[in-house]
């Protein structure tokens, strides 16, 4: 039978390998790889001739063709049936196959079911109904699309200031935001009980250096009923109505 | 049931506008106008005997599934619980506040380069933003932060497991595959 | 007609995500979950053994109306959208979030043997994968899930719904059609 070859069709190196067995009729799990990697490259060199844009990974899968090859060359020694002495050089990439080839195999599954849009069709449009909000509303978002509208932005701007962030930045952000529930809660919390609870180092230091922005920032007062007593936090910042109103859980 | 109107029924349901005896024409151009006027005829006595919650109604010149109107009471207990999703400028004003938090008006509007207020104020109004103290600076102006309502959300555990934009340009790499539509 | 399946099924046909019978319970507090199970049944086998051009179908943990799949020709005619299309690179993407779920991107580029990130950023921008945290090792990796949309999207009542992988090596001999189509 011959089959009709594409040279854009092919997902990937394994996509390839997959098409070059099943071209040859080779049983999967006794490859014969000099025949294989010979094809492989004859394909990569077609396709390098037409100058398709060869992904790296067809290279790297090139590389280690050739190397399983000369694995197989060498002379083994005689371990009879003891497989676990030394695999077959080819076993490794047996496996990546039949594993690729069962997810390829689930795509396919996939594409056949009857998929909206394609086969079956929603309600054109929605009955006109009283659309009103509740007060309990159900937001539902989407973490990659609050992460793209941020991408969008920086790539909107062309600014000196590096508007990059670290998770240090943020990892600092959270322990602010605790304190202030803390705070909003308690209205006042001891220094040492912030600090002591915390397990692990790294905690500590965001939870002290997490203290004293929210003290540069004047959002919290840090008193002391006598010297080297214990300090206290207060709420300091705006009226209280002003801040309760608009947290969380008020 | 008759095949074609099954077809017609499909047809109106699925239609974005009311469908047209004129558009059925236009799919079915062996049938003759009179006919398919008498299917969706059919269609609408069929609905109108079942007595069930939708019909077939003529609207605006053309034919649409509508619900029966003594179930309005069950349809808006059922719309009043409607998932609300962000509008784009809220999603980037949010952005930036997660991002960039603690942060100020003032460095919100430049960053987006519009006013964010009203984006602001309805943020604060869904609990996913609030107000985390003031500034000491001239003026005094308010620092905004995410809530622990954001977090839950977004599904977060802390603000230093929202993806960073490295790992967002991972996404971006290669195959063009995935953007250029080709058919399954 | 029994009005409370009348009821039901306005409430199915208005609702815009499929309709759970949980969202019913909360609509008739006054009814047994049972009771309502055995209403959207009864509403399912009535459209079933009507043979119309729309069906009453379970997908994503809900209930729905749609089209008989026979009728998508026509369909497509009406539409001026195009029909959702998927890549291959983007199916076997899925296919392997779908299956392994919650699944970090590295894992996808090993068993694909080709970079994943385009493919990905498209499923996440359609809105059928999804992140859903990050993974307790080393690096802290971005892990993905799929959506309710995919759900939706291809037909399955929940994830459970998707044939084991062993199971699929049978059912590739057979006919893949007569699985899937189960409504007309």
């Amino acid at each position: 039978m011959a089959y009709e070859i594409k040279l854009d069709v092919f997902e990937g190196p394994l996509d390839l390998l997959l098409y070059l067995i099943r071209k040859n009729e080779i049983d999967i799990y006794d490859i014969p790889i000099s025949l294989v990697a010979q094809q492989y490259m004859e394909y990569l060199n077609t396709m390098r001739s037409l100058n398709l844009d060869l992904a790296g990974e067809y290279l790297v899968m090139a590389a280690t063709l050739a190397h399983i090859k000369s694995r197989m060359l060498l002379p083994t020694v005689d371990t009879v049936g003891e497989e676990d002495e030394e695999e077959d050089p080819r076993a490794e990439l047996v496996r990546q196959l039949l594993e690729y080839q069962r997810y390829k195999e689930a795509a396919g599954f996939l594409a056949a079911r009857p998929l909206l849009e394609r086969d079956v069709f929603n309600l054109g449009v929605l009955p006109e109904g009283t659309s009103t909000p509740a007060d309990d509303f159900l937001l539902e978002v989407d973490l990659f699309e609050l992460v793209e509208a941020f991408r969008r932005i920086l790539s909107q701007i062309h600014d000196d200031e590096p508007l990059e962030f670290s998770t240090e930045k943020l990892s600092l952000a959270d322990r602010m935001n605790e304190i202030m529930e803390t705070l909003s809660q308690e209205g006042n919390t001891s220094f040492s009980e912030l600090l002591i609870i915390r397990s692990s180092k790294r905690l500590v230091v965001y939870t002290f250096l997490a203290i004293l922005e929210l003290v540069k920032l004047r959002m919290v007062t840090a008193r002391q009923a006598v010297p080297f007593g214990e300090i206290r936090l207060f709420l300091s910042v705006g009226k209280r109505d002003e801040i309760t109103g608009t947290s969380e859980g008020a | 049931m008759e095949d074609t109107i099954a077809i017609i029924e499909a047809l109106i349901f699925a239609s974005e506008t009311p469908l047209t005896v004129a558009k059925i024409a236009e799919i079915f151009p062996e049938l003759k106008t009179d006919q398919i006027a008498g299917f969706v005829e059919e269609l609408v006595r069929e609905y109108d005997r079942r007595q069930g919650g939708i019909f077939v109604r003529e609207v605006a010149g053309g034919f649409r599934f509508q619900t029966a109107s003594r179930t309005a009471p069950w349809i808006g207990k059922l719309r009043a619980a409607k998932p609300l999703s962000l509008s784009p400028s809220a999603m980037e004003t949010l952005a930036i506040v997660a991002y960039r938090q603690p942060v100020v008006k003032a460095d919100i509007d430049r960053i987006r380069g519009v006013d964010a207020g009203g984006a602001l104020k309805g943020l604060l109004e869904k609990k996913l933003v609030r107000i985390v103290g003031r500034k000491d600076v001239p003026g005094k102006p308010i620092i905004y932060g995410t809530t622990r309502k954001f977090l839950e959300v977004f599904n977060l555990k802390s603000l230093a497991d929202l993806p960073t934009l490295s790992e967002m340009k991972d996404l971006q790499m290669t195959d063009l595959d995935a953007s250029s539509e080709t058919s399954v």
